[in-house]
């Protein structure tokens, strides 16, 4: 499917300037509500995690309201980001899930140098596409996160419907989505906002664009695919 | 307070359901709506407003009938799932063995609910709280029987302290067995040993209880494993994130311009 | 009971049940109907005492039974009489005891006999007994003859045994359903416990045969010795509440208060009451009079039994009579309180429709109960009904002082606890109230008619009080105002110069309210809490406990003593009050021999003969009738009890074909089944979680809410034929109705065979009606009104019914 | 240690006395002050359980004329204490809706019932209780003498139109009323439950 949308629609022009799309208008608008949703099902649902952050429930009215809270805002959080893979210009979730799934041998080698790279080392990895190895971990731990933690969120929330012993493994298995997803998104607020190196990639979630200069460090293989595709393009419609 | 134990004598019960009524009375607990369901049962879940009621199992067999009642509450184990499971310290186990849920804590997350091997405790969606067979901590503490203790005609539940009931349950065992060679006691071990402790005729399994009731693994495996492994991990997280801030202030990487836009050409 | 003892009321006391070796429990179903008696009866189950159950259904008494016998509905004589039979040729009686404290000796007239089915003595046309061949052969001092030993073939020893040789355990068996071997294991264990106790209620009485039924006890107990003592007796669990004191205060048209019999239409004087019924009454009758009409019952004016009214002994006005009277439209009032007959009396459409014929129908109640809104009962029209209807909110148990006796005839006084709800009243201020405005619209009036209402003595104080109506009870010396003291007072007081408005409650209040006692020492450790509240008579604990001595006086049972001669101080004493004449008459007197002193006899009456004590060797010399002493009570329906089938029956009796069913039984029922169309059998019961007709507890929600609704009891195999899983409904019809209720499918009800033929009991409920917050069908509407001959209690307890799965 | 049932009780009944005298204090109670008894500040009743014959004892605890709790007396030698489903459930008769709490009529042909005052109710009752007496009075019964086989009156004074059901649920002062009312008026159709 994705790849017939994909072929009906006009292919934007990607590399403009000085700059590169990375993501589309979709694909943004999927990231900051998962993004979002995420932040507000993890404070709301703290209530629960331990009785030391109870009090601070009094933020959103009481821990009740943040129960309520933690629910629609799970709506939003799989709701949303599902359908976009659906209306709109879905190809790009499409295509982005094609990436995280093709898990190559360039991919493996920039999960090595990735510690180094953390602390502002550098690292020796080849060339990457789109998506470099680390993004694709993230993606993974995101979209096997979010399938898991709505699972078993969708079975506590509805638990007198199911067997109390599937409910039973729905908490843990809630927990340590949580728990995983948590110190993913740590690392990932710490690569686009704070890493020196890797912060400039934050520009391509907020208007879409990446310098080429950032997509030339990084992505080079991305890069090079793009330049010569809409050469190709060019010509063509010339 | 010593360890306090009530023994249910099950073949001493007459299932008037009593007990139930007196439970309602004492706890102010409104009736619900029923139906016969099998035998003389009319309940087979608690709910919030139902804390115990009477399981009745008949058994035929070679031509002699065998009518098991049962008084079903909550076992205030000694080594209680929900009070693990608990999201709030709202469950706690008094010195005289009982668990108790603290309605001012309880929060209604229904942790409990899910993972007490019995299904005893219930929460009340609209007011958000969990309920359940209170044990009459009240009365206990302020030296009363338990209600249902205290109105049971039959004889078929007593109170006292953990030895005298666990003695005294023994030395009706015996007596029992000489009928029902199947009779046991339950709740002597089960669940580090139960605060209410049944004298059964039969196997757990025809009153339908399990047979060797444990604290969940998933609840373990959340409670002792994940959680404090988790909290490590995101910790963990934190901590990389505070270091490698400081690895690139120390490394300067911050004041190379270059890296503005990313790019280290 | 009275015939076999002299008095009608539980021998012993909730408490004594825990004295027990053995019980028998048949017409009981206590776990449920009198759960308080489990305490007891676990108590010493738990110290090794046997139990055993006998009855229709496997019910929550059975289920802690160490026997279990399921027994086809009212066929209780058939196996009581092969166990009285069995007793007698295996000679497992006490010898001393039926020697010593039953009439086993006395000689019985040579007329008596009886014949395929029937006892010397029937009139076909009245379907009654006459009962002058059931007497005594007597002396010419009219004492009753006695014979040499028990072998005397004219001996109640060989009557009986000659009666019960028909009863052996294969007739039983085929009568009852009960296998042989299970009678005979019941006998063996019964017989072996001593003492044994036989626990009965309405699952005895509520039969054609009820009365002999409780007979058939009275033997079994007289024979093995069991009565008078601690831990024996027939207890007999009443229903009711205050259904002890309601019976001591003779809410029944054939008594008043303390037992004494009516007066009837050929009594036109107070002497001809004594000629027919004893002088024994006389103290208490005019004593009663004289609490009614104080200064105006006079030795002058017969102490004013003119006053009272009269029965015509013809017309039987029982309470199933009575509605059929109503519906006849002899009543234009009727006054309800306390009662709901609308969903109580069987073939309830009889009741229905007699409600209809009254001018007025006035309830008292807490709750509007089905009887009091009959007039919009689902189905009638409400304009259709001309009765006018008043209802009284009566005021709640703890809303009123007052006493009631319980079935161990404690008197038990409770002050108030709480105002009454609203503006309801207690029943006493209403009637009170009634009563003055009655007397108020009579007042002025010379007819004759009206004298009782405006001679009569009544004054409860402003606000009617319940303690001043029990010291009329207790008693005054009417020569000075006082409180008699004691009962002991009041028996020695000269006729005439004492009153009480109920004698076996005299001395009550005498010396404080001794009703309210509350002291719960027990030094002997037999349960007799002597100082606890009152026990009539006199604070006798235990009934006949003079039979629990030997001749000498002496316990028999030395773990259990309950009095015993002090040879030395020259008295009874003891742990409980003798039941005595007088307590100073050691065993060595006449009187202190006397282990049934209510008897004519003195003695337990294994054989009820017809007999009056005290008359004069000759005639009186003035040529009127002469005045015995006392007469013995008798059964109706005969002197043994026979076993007959019950009016609707799926088989004939195997004993007497032609004399199947009783023959004096009452049937008012104008629709009897036969079982070609009504093949199975239909025992109706309460259930622990309501209360008889259910005017309170279907109001209680936590009552409803573990027993919300009736249900039919069926076995297995017939669910099976009528293909019906538990939770359908099925619809039960009789030859008078039909109701659709839930089937409990259960192993709890077996199929047995009776005389060859496979048969099915339905179990069900009756205290349900259309009205409460728990409605539900009432089962009377197809049960049958066929009463008792003596006692006209109706058989609730078996009819014939179809069953099928409803739409 | 087996605390028995009275013993417990009475110990309990001491330390609540104690409490409510503010004489003692009592440490189990200091521990568990978490666990306050909704009894406090009740007034203990006894009274009889109006069920079966049992006659059992009940403790009523009443609070401003308001029942609070009802349990079994302790001190009672038949139940010690215990009570049966039924009696258990008694509270909620005291604090009902749906008791009847004034008289009613229901005229006749109606559908409904109409609140009267007890004054009226009674005047009603006794105007017709005495039209009915009145007019179904029976002076005497004629028979035919059974030895003689002539006709004979036999004087009565009985009422013939007025029946009275009592009750083994009432008390024996109102049971001895009902047969006394009875009898006065001139009924002997005075009937109850014991005979079913």
């Amino acid at each position: 499917m994705a790849l017939k949308m994909e072929t009906r629609n006009q292919m934007p022009k990607r590399i403009v300037e000085d700059k590169v799309l990375r993501f589309s208008a979709g694909e943004r608008l999927s990231h900051w509500v998962h993004a979002i949703s995420f932040f507000v099902l993890l404070f709301t649902g703290l209530g629960v995690l331990s009785t030391s952050f109870q009090p601070a429930m009094a933020i959103f009215g009481g821990i009740q309201v943040a129960q309520l809270i933690h629910r629609i805002a799970a709506i939003f959080f799989v709701v949303v980001v599902g359908l976009m893979f659906f209306v709109g210009n879905p190809r790009y979730h499409w295509r982005w899930l094609k990436f995280v799934f093709s898990f190559k041998k360039s991919d493996w080698q920039h999960v090595c140098a990735f510690p180094k790279e953390f602390f502002g080392g550098h690292g020796n990895y080849p060339e990457q596409e789109k998506y470099n190895g680390g993004e694709k971990i993230n993606s993974l731990i995101t979209i096997f996160g979010t399938i898991f933690i709505t699972l078993s969120g969708v079975v506590m929330w509805f638990a007198s419907s199911f067997p109390p012993a599937l409910v039973r493994w729905a908490y843990p298995v809630h927990d340590l989505s949580m728990f995983i997803m948590t110190a993913a998104a740590i690392g990932h607020i710490y690569l686009g906002l704070l890493h020196p190196d890797s912060r400039a990639a934050m520009s391509g979630m907020i208007n879409g664009y990446v310098s080429t200069k950032f997509a030339r460090a990084h992505h080079r293989e991305w890069y090079e695919r793009l330049k010569k595709e809409q050469s190709m393009n060019e010509q063509k419609n010339v | 307070m010593a360890r306090k134990t009530v023994l249910i004598d099950t073949s001493l019960c007459t299932g008037c359901k009593a007990c139930s009524v007196a439970c309602k009375e004492w706890n102010e607990l409104s009736a619900e709506k029923t139906q016969l369901l099998t035998s003389y049962q009319t309940q087979n879940a608690f709910t919030t407003k139902t804390w115990t009621y009477m399981t009745f199992v008949e058994k035929y067999e070679d031509q002699k009938m065998n009518w098991f009642m049962r008084k079903a509450q909550c076992f205030h184990c000694a080594d209680p799932a929900c009070m693990k499971a608990c999201s709030s310290n709202a469950i706690t186990k008094t010195e005289s063995g009982y668990v108790v849920i603290d309605q001012e804590k309880c929060i209604g997350c229904g942790y409990c609910v899910e993972n007490c091997p019995f299904g005893v405790p219930k929460v009340d969606q609209v007011k958000k709280k969990s309920y359940k067979c209170t044990g009459c901590i009240d009365r206990v503490e302020n030296n009363l029987l338990p209600a249902c203790v205290n109105t049971c005609q039959p004889g078929a539940l007593s109170f006292g302290e953990r030895d005298a009931m666990l003695t005294q349950a023994k030395k009706r065992l015996a007596e029992v067995q000489k009928t029902h060679p199947k009779a046991q006691l339950y709740g002597e071990k089960e669940m580090g040993g139960t605060t209410y402790l049944y004298l059964l005729l039969d196997s757990p399994e025809v009153y339908d209880l399990p047979v060797n009731p444990t604290v969940p693994l998933s609840l373990t495996l959340w409670k002792d494993v994940i959680r404090p492994v988790g909290t490590v991990a995101v910790g963990g997280a934190a901590a990389a994130v505070v270091l490698g801030v400081f690895a690139n202030l120390f490394r300067g990487n911050y004041s190379n311009s270059d890296n503005k836009e990313g790019g280290k050409d | 009971m009275s015939p076999s003892f002299g008095r009608g009321a539980m021998t012993n006391s909730w408490s004594d049940l825990k004295n027990a070796e053995v019980f028998l429990i048949a017409g009981s179903n206590c776990a449920e109907n009198h759960p308080i008696a489990m305490k007891w009866i676990n108590r010493a189950k738990e110290n090794g005492a046997k139990i055993i159950v006998v009855d229709p259904r496997f019910t929550r008494t059975a289920s802690k039974a160490d026997i279990f016998a399921q027994i086809r509905p009212g066929t209780d004589i058939a196996y009581l009489g092969a166990i009285i039979n069995y007793i007698i040729e295996q000679k497992l009686y006490d010898q001393k005891y039926v020697l010593n404290y039953t009439n086993a000796l006395l000689k019985v007239s040579t007329d008596y006999k009886l014949e395929a089915g029937l006892f010397s003595g029937y009139d076909a046309k009245t379907r009654k007994y006459g009962t002058a061949s059931w007497g005594y052969q007597l002396g010419p001092d009219k004492k009753p003859l006695k014979a040499e030993s028990i072998e005397d073939p004219d001996s109640v020893f060989s009557k009986l045994k000659a009666h019960y040789s028909r009863y052996t355990f294969d007739t039983a068996e085929k009568i009852s359903g009960i296998p042989a071997e299970k009678i005979k294991e019941i006998a063996d264990v019964f017989c072996k416990g001593k003492p044994a106790s036989i626990l009965y209620a309405l699952g005895m009485t509520q039969h054609t045969t009820g009365v002999q039924g409780i007979r058939a006890y009275a033997i079994i107990q007289l024979l093995l010795g069991n009565i008078g003592k601690a831990g024996g007796g027939i207890n007999a669990l009443r229903g009711e509440p205050n259904v002890q004191g309601s019976t001591d205060m003779a809410n029944l048209v054939s008594n008043l208060p303390g037992y004494l019999p009516h007066p009837i239409n050929t009594d036109k004087t107070l002497r001809d009451y004594l000629v027919r019924n004893g002088s024994f009454f006389e103290k208490h009758i005019v004593a009663q009079l004289k609490a009614w009409f104080g200064e105006n019952a006079t030795k002058d004016n017969d102490y004013g039994f003119s006053y009272l009214p009269k029965t015509n002994p013809a017309v039987n006005a029982t309470m199933v009579k009575l509605f059929e009277m109503m519906n006849k439209e002899q009543f234009k009032i009727l006054f309800n309180v306390g009662s709901n007959s609308l969903v109580s009396i069987p073939d309830r459409q009889l009741v229905r429709s007699a409600l209809t014929k009254l001018d007025m129908l006035v309830v008292s109640d807490l709750f509007e109960i089905e009887t009091a809104q009959f007039w919009r009962e689902p189905g009638v029209n409400p304009a259709d009904i001309k009765t006018e209807v008043i209802m009284f909110p009566a005021a709640f148990v703890y809303e009123k002082a007052g006493s009631m006796s319980n079935s161990s005839r404690w008197i038990q006084w409770k002050d108030a606890a709480l105002e009454p709800l609203g503006e309801s009243l207690p029943d006493l201020d209403m009637l009170d109230h009634l009563f003055k405005k009655i007397r108020k619209l009579y007042a002025g009036s010379t007819d004759v008619k009206d004298a009782p209402i405006l001679k009569a003595r009544w004054d409860y104080g402003e606000h009617t009080s319940a303690l001043k109506v029990l010291q009329e009870l207790s008693g005054y010396d009417e020569t000075t105002g006082k409180l008699l003291p004691t009962i002991g007072d009041y028996l020695k007081a000269p006729i005439g110069t004492a009153s009480t408005g109920c004698w076996i409650y005299a001395g009550v209040t005498g010396n404080g309210n001794l009703a309210a006692r509350r002291n719960n020492a027990d030094p002997s450790g037999l349960g007799l809490f002597k100082d606890w509240s009152f026990a009539w008579p006199g604070n006798v604990r235990i009934l006949y406990n003079r039979a629990s001595c030997d001749e000498l006086g002496q316990p028999v049972d030395a773990k259990r003593k309950l009095i015993w001669w002090d040879a030395a101080a020259r008295v009874w004493a003891g742990n409980d009050g003798g039941d005595l004449v007088d307590k100073t008459k050691g065993p060595d007197t006449p009187e202190g021999k006397l282990s049934f002193r209510m008897n004519p006899e003195g003695v337990g009456r294994l054989f009820a003969a017809t007999y009056m004590s005290g008359l004069p060797a000759e005639a009186p010399a003035d040529g009127l009738p002469a005045i015995g002493i006392r007469p013995a009570g008798i059964c109706v329906d005969g002197p043994l009890p026979e076993f007959y089938e019950p009016t609707e029956s799926p088989t004939t009796n195997i004993l007497h074909p032609e004399v199947s069913i009783s023959p004096c039984a009452l049937v008012v029922s104008t629709k009897i089944g036969k079982s070609d169309q009504f093949p199975h059998v239909l025992t109706t019961y309460g259930v622990v979680e309501h209360f008889c007709a259910g005017g309170i507890t279907r109001n209680i929600p936590w009552l409803n809410e573990i027993m919300p609704e009736p249900f039919a009891e069926i076995s297995k195999n017939l669910a099976a034929k009528i293909k019906v899983v538990e939770g359908d409904m099925v619809e039960v019809s009789s030859a008078r109705g039909k109701i659709t209720v839930r089937a409990l499918v259960t192993d709890r009800l077996q199929s047995y065979k009776v005389n060859g033929k496979d048969t099915e009991t339905i179990g069900m409920p009756w205290s349900w009606g259309f009205a409460s917050l728990s409605p539900g069908p009432s089962t009377n509407e197809i049960t049958i009104a066929a009463l008792d001959p003596g006692a006209g209690t109706p058989e609730y307890k078996v009819c014939l019914v179809d069953i099928r799965r409803a739409n | 240690m087996d605390v028995s049932r009275r013993g417990f009780f009475k110990l309990s009944g001491l330390t609540i006395a104690a409490l409510a005298a503010g004489l003692g204090f009592d440490p189990a109670v200091a521990e568990a002050k978490g666990y306050a008894l909704k009894l406090e500040g009740t007034k203990k009743i006894p009274s009889i359980c109006h069920f079966c014959s049992g006659g059992c004892g009940m403790l009523l605890y009443v609070k401003e004329g308001k029942l609070i709790h009802l349990e079994g007396d302790p001190d009672h030698p038949t139940n010690e204490g215990t009570l049966c489903p039924k009696a258990a459930s008694l509270l909620s008769v005291a604090n009902s809706p749906d008791r009847v709490t004034k008289p009613r009529r229901r005229a006749p042909g109606a559908d409904k019932w109409e609140d009267i005052s007890w004054e009226e109710a009674l005047d009603i009752v006794a105007k017709k209780t005495k039209e009915v007496r009145d007019a179904s009075w029976k002076a005497a019964d004629q028979i035919v003498n059974a030895k003689t086989g002539l006709p004979e009156s036999l004087t009565v004074n009985r009422v013939e139109g007025i029946a009275f059901l009592g009750s083994a649920e009432v008390d024996n002062e109102e049971s001895y009323l009902i047969k006394k009312f009875c009898q006065l008026i001139g009924t002997p159709y005075n009937e109850h439950q014991a005979r079913i």
